[in-house]
């Protein structure tokens, strides 16, 4: 596939703007500037990156609890999403959803969902609407290799092939659901074999490399546009980090090995999509340089961003509840 | 105004707003064949684009629902009270949830029509009364009509209200006849209890299915010279609160009749509003009348007995009079 | 497969015992002796009789609203199923179930459930238990070709995959669900493909044909009593009968055609047996004669035996809540 | 005696009933590293045949529960209060219905312990406090405890227990500390409330996590010569009546104190019971403390202003002295 030297750039860039929001974030969260979980997705950006730059901004996506790295590579605003984990005013959701519900409806991102495997089901009544309305919008969900085994999964992929629904399901194989292995949960070798119980493609990704995922996504919007129906897609990939900052002091015992960590290092999604550029003549090692440099100081920008920000005001607890407003009780 | 079936009354409301209104579409098991009783012709005028028969994946189409909600449809869903257990999270996590957690930029324009189908030996399986839970989570609009006039004008109401709601529909009242405005736009507001009888000894507030037998009862009343003021809310949530205070600081007693079961059912919310906000009107004790804290059984020898009926209302409202 | 030859007796007398008795429930249903909802089974029956004989009274099944042919092909009493449906006291649950509700937990018959997909998770941790336990008791259960797209399905197949459990999975696909075609909500061609996503044995048998059941049923009991896991089978049937009986009265319009109804009845479960038996020098066409009769003898005996049976008296509503009982509120 | 953790309370009532009972065994979702807090050193001694990680199917292993329980063995399930919607059907229509549906025959020995997350900025996803909801549904026994010493107790009698209960327990607590009986045979009884503060002026009952406020305006109360009686009910399925009655029969007030969302609460429920059974012992008005109608904010500058706390519990005293 010949892909456009700008958005070959822009995968980079957006996979920086992740890497290092999420270690910021990481800073930040350890030294106490807010407390609650959050998800890291470092290790994982070229799965949202690479399928994200493959849809418009008037596609839909939906994610997970794993939720920074999907509107980001969506094109949201790191200032809003930084805010909203500081539980501000200017935040994405002014602070009422906090790290695992950043949305921004106004370029198609309907939002991240904590329980696992819920959103798979509004993303295909995206997709519903679209084909209801004879729009073309397409629609797409993230979700974990864990989340596969919940019957949510299972109802959608097959609504949306019975109904031949342009939805795009997302699995991120990151091996892991928290500490638990999905070789010993998930029944098959890869989630992606069970689009053949559904009808549909089941398409196996490098998850670590970003054009890899953007040229499956291509296909699958393509194939959703014209009609023909959902693809499920998964990219094998691997979490760095811990499932959610602070549980390293909590659980008892390990799941996985440093080597195992180590190797998957050796394929850095970032790494490997920098030294194709730097390869092929697009960018040098100092422009590659700058992008993670820019991209820091954007983050290090939306942290200032986000201390800056008020909180919101008692009486707004009480707003938001209602499109068409009533009285609380 | 045309005396109309109540059932019939909904497919009425879902053709004018079908009508009206292109974003709004229809889905549910066997809905093309109407199984239900509600849906008939709404294929042959709508097609089967706006007419959708669902696999049997409750949680995966109400999640569709509110999917399709948030990019500007406006989706009708038939389903059963007692098969929205599997579908719970979608209800819960997604519909009442999302608009509050992403600070108001989720619009959630759908609507849930809900059978319950009690009282006529269908069993554990098929026989919930459950508003009360969904009154207990806060982001939906909950609806209990019980008046063919009322299951149009709310259910229309509903279809064009921007929040998820639930209308559920008392299966018992199904059947039940009544005037129904001819007008198109004939809409009954949220939170506006309905006084369907007026009365100066004992306010009787009844829900769904408990309507007609508070009414029945409150005749039978008035016979022996008590005079009952029977109120039906219509609307769980927002619930009017007012027409109940009032009622209560003019009779000084009250009786709440709903067809749940009677822990944490909306009459012990309303109860407890009256216990709270009521007290000093209060000459009596207030008595709950609601279904028994037992599963729902098959026989008729025992069913009947569980629900609230005249007989039991009557009862109730001798013991706020003795006291 | 060498079949003994009582059991290919037996399996002509729990059809017909179960053909009978829906006819029996038919007419006294039409007769207005009961009115609440029942889903005849008529047409089915080699599904349920070929799969229960292949197990040992031992071993659990559980169903769903489709609910007499089950506990009547794994040996249940036919006087207390025909009681319970007409709420009587002497009925499997003592009339608090119902039709859709027959249980005999003394000879392994969990309970049929009125939710449909809602039996599978339970049946599955049945067979949990056995391995738990360490016992060899297989646990099976009945569904349709409607109940396979809800979650639950999805979920306990896949737990039964990683988990190893002695589960037989048995879809009765009798092409509908209601008025609705499984070809329109099921997105494969046979529910019994999906068995790949699940890493088991798929398996695809004629569900007219109670030999076929039963032989596909013993290697799935077979496999599950060695510690190999759990089957998916999936008998191809179809119901005669509306979808429950006064249904017709209510629906709008046909979803099926009468010479489907017609070319679907030249294959009759009962017939093919029968002849298979008079053909193999097994029965006579007496012989034949004399079971439809004997057991449409004991079916009018259960008839009689439930009209004589006592209502249940109003203070034993609030029997039967706990095991452990607390005062009721 | 000995000071023990609230959690580790439960860890030890675990280790002790699955070294009783080899029939009892524990499943859950990364509990074999406890990742949760309270399953610490269980695979260990135990094994992983009885401890099970399961996959992410809530619904599939609650139901998975509650059919090994009906042949023979005593399952306890570890999850979250917020997962339970993905769950809900096996949870209501098997585990609550089956033994009343099948007449008697069906045995539940299945205990569920759920932890209620809120509190800490975790939001609206995982922050539900769910119980009222479960009250609603007969079939299920329902535990709330509130000390170490009732968290090991009451788990223990559930998970001797012949029905499926449901032990809620409030993360809030997970970091207290108490006094816990040595005894391995340390039952607590359902359906007995503890009086934890005797007083003759108000009444005060406060439910799980709000049970440490409720002790805190007393204490503060006590100083402003306000005498309250705290009473835990402990177990909300039964409900122990008879000593919130004979409380209010001494005091004549009532403030229920419940972290539950308001409407439908077991605040409610017990304000409607005192409001139809103590009614002529009351001398004002009763006071529900319970969190407001909205979702649970992520911002810890709106989160903890939905709870009941120790300010708005003394207030709500406050206003039953005022009337
Ligand atoms: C229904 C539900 N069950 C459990 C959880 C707790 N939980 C949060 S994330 C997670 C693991 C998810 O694994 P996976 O889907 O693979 O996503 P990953 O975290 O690996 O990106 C679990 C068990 C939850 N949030 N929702
Ligand atoms: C969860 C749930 N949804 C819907 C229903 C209503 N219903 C009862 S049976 C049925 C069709 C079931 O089809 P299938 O599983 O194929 O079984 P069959 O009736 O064909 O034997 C439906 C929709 C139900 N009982 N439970
Ligand atoms: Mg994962
Ligand atoms: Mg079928």
């Amino acid at each position: 596939m010949d892909i456009n030297k700008d958005i070959l750039v822009l995968m980079l860039e957006r996979m920086w703007l992740i890497r290092n929001f999420e270690l910021k974030v990481m800073e930040v969260h350890s030294a106490g500037e807010f407390a609650a979980a959050a998800h890291p997705y470092i290790g994982e950006e070229a799965v949202a990156v690479g399928s994200c730059l493959a849809l418009k901004d008037t596609d839909y996506i939906a994610g997970n609890h794993r939720s920074h790295g999907h509107p980001i590579a969506k094109g949201g605003d790191i200032n809003r999403a930084m805010a909203e984990l500081y539980g501000k005013v200017d935040g994405y959701c002014k602070g009422k959803g906090g790290s695992m519900h950043l949305a921004d409806f106004s370029i198609g991102i309907l939002g991240e969902s904590g329980i696992v495997g819920s959103s798979v089901p509004v993303a295909t009544g995206a997709g519903l609407a679209s084909k209801i309305g004879g729009d073309d919008f397409v629609s797409m969900v993230f979700f974990g290799d864990g989340a596969s085994n919940q019957g949510a999964c299972h109802e959608s992929m097959n609504l949306a092939s019975v109904w031949n629904l342009p939805v795009i399901f997302l699995c991120e194989n990151n091996q892991f659901a928290v500490t638990t292995s999905f070789k010993d949960t998930v029944a098959v070798d890869h989630v992606s074999d069970r689009a053949a119980a559904y009808n549909m493609p089941g398409v196996l990704v490098d998850g670590q490399d970003c054009i890899a995922m953007y040229e499956a996504t291509v296909q699958a919007v393509d194939r959703a546009r014209k009609g023909e129906g959902p693809t499920l897609i998964e990219g094998l990939t691997y979490r760095y980090e811990e499932h959610s900052l602070g549980l390293g002091r909590v659980r008892r015992g390990e799941y996985r090995s440093q080597e195992d960590i180590d190797e998957w290092k050796k394929r850095d999604p970032i790494h490997i999509h920098q030294e194709r550029l730097i390869s092929q003549g697009i960018l040098t090692t100092e422009d590659c340089k700058k992008i993670e440099d820019d991209t820091m100081k954007r983050c290090e920008d939306a942290v200032e961003f986000a201390r800056n920000s008020e909180f919101p005001k008692p009486e707004e607890v009480f707003e938001d509840m209602w499109a068409n407003p009533i009285p609380l009780p | 105004m045309t005396q109309t079936v109540f059932i019939e009354a909904i497919n009425h409301a879902t053709k004018e707003e079908m009508r009206k209104d292109s974003n709004v579409f229809i889905m549910g098991e066997d809905i093309t064949l109407s199984v239900y009783g509600a849906t008939q012709d709404l294929l042959s005028e709508f097609g089967d684009t706006r007419v959708l028969d669902t696999p049997l994946s409750e949680n995966g189409f109400v999640g569709a629902a509110v999917g399709a909600s948030l990019v500007g449809k406006r989706p009708l869903v038939e389903t059963v009270s007692s098969f929205m257990w599997v579908a719970m999270d979608q209800f819960i996590s997604q519909a009442a949830k999302m608009r509050y957690m992403f600070g108001g930029q989720a619009k959630l324009p759908v609507t849930f029509r809900v059978s319950m189908l009690y009282g006529s030996g269908a069993a554990a399986h098929h026989s919930d009364r459950n508003y009360p839970m969904f009154m207990n989570m806060p982001g939906m609009k909950i609806i209990v009509p019980s008046t063919p006039a009322d299951a149009k004008g709310l259910l229309k109401t509903a279809i064009r209200d921007d929040d998820p709601c639930i209308v559920f529909e008392d299966g018992n009242l199904y059947g039940t006849r009544g005037e129904v405005p001819d007008d198109d736009d004939h809409l009954v507001p949220f939170g506006v209890a309905s006084i369907l009888k007026p009365g100066t000894d004992v306010t009787i507030v009844a829900i769904a299915g408990g309507v007609i037998h508070a009414l029945a009862a409150a005749k039978e009343l008035e016979s022996q010279g008590v005079s009952a003021e029977v109120i039906d809310p219509r609307t769980l949530v927002p619930l009017d609160k007012k027409t109940i205070l009032d009622s209560v600081e003019k009779t000084g007693r009250l009786v709440v009749v709903d067809p749940a079961h009677k822990v944490c059912s909306a009459a012990s919310e309303i109860s407890s509003i009256v216990a709270q906000e009521g007290f000093w009107s209060l000459q009596a004790p207030i008595q709950k009348v609601a279904a028994e804290q037992v599963h729902i059984p098959y026989s008729q020898a025992l069913e009947k007995l569980i629900y609230p009926d005249k007989d039991k209302i009557i009862s109730a409202v001798n013991n706020t009079l003795e006291s």
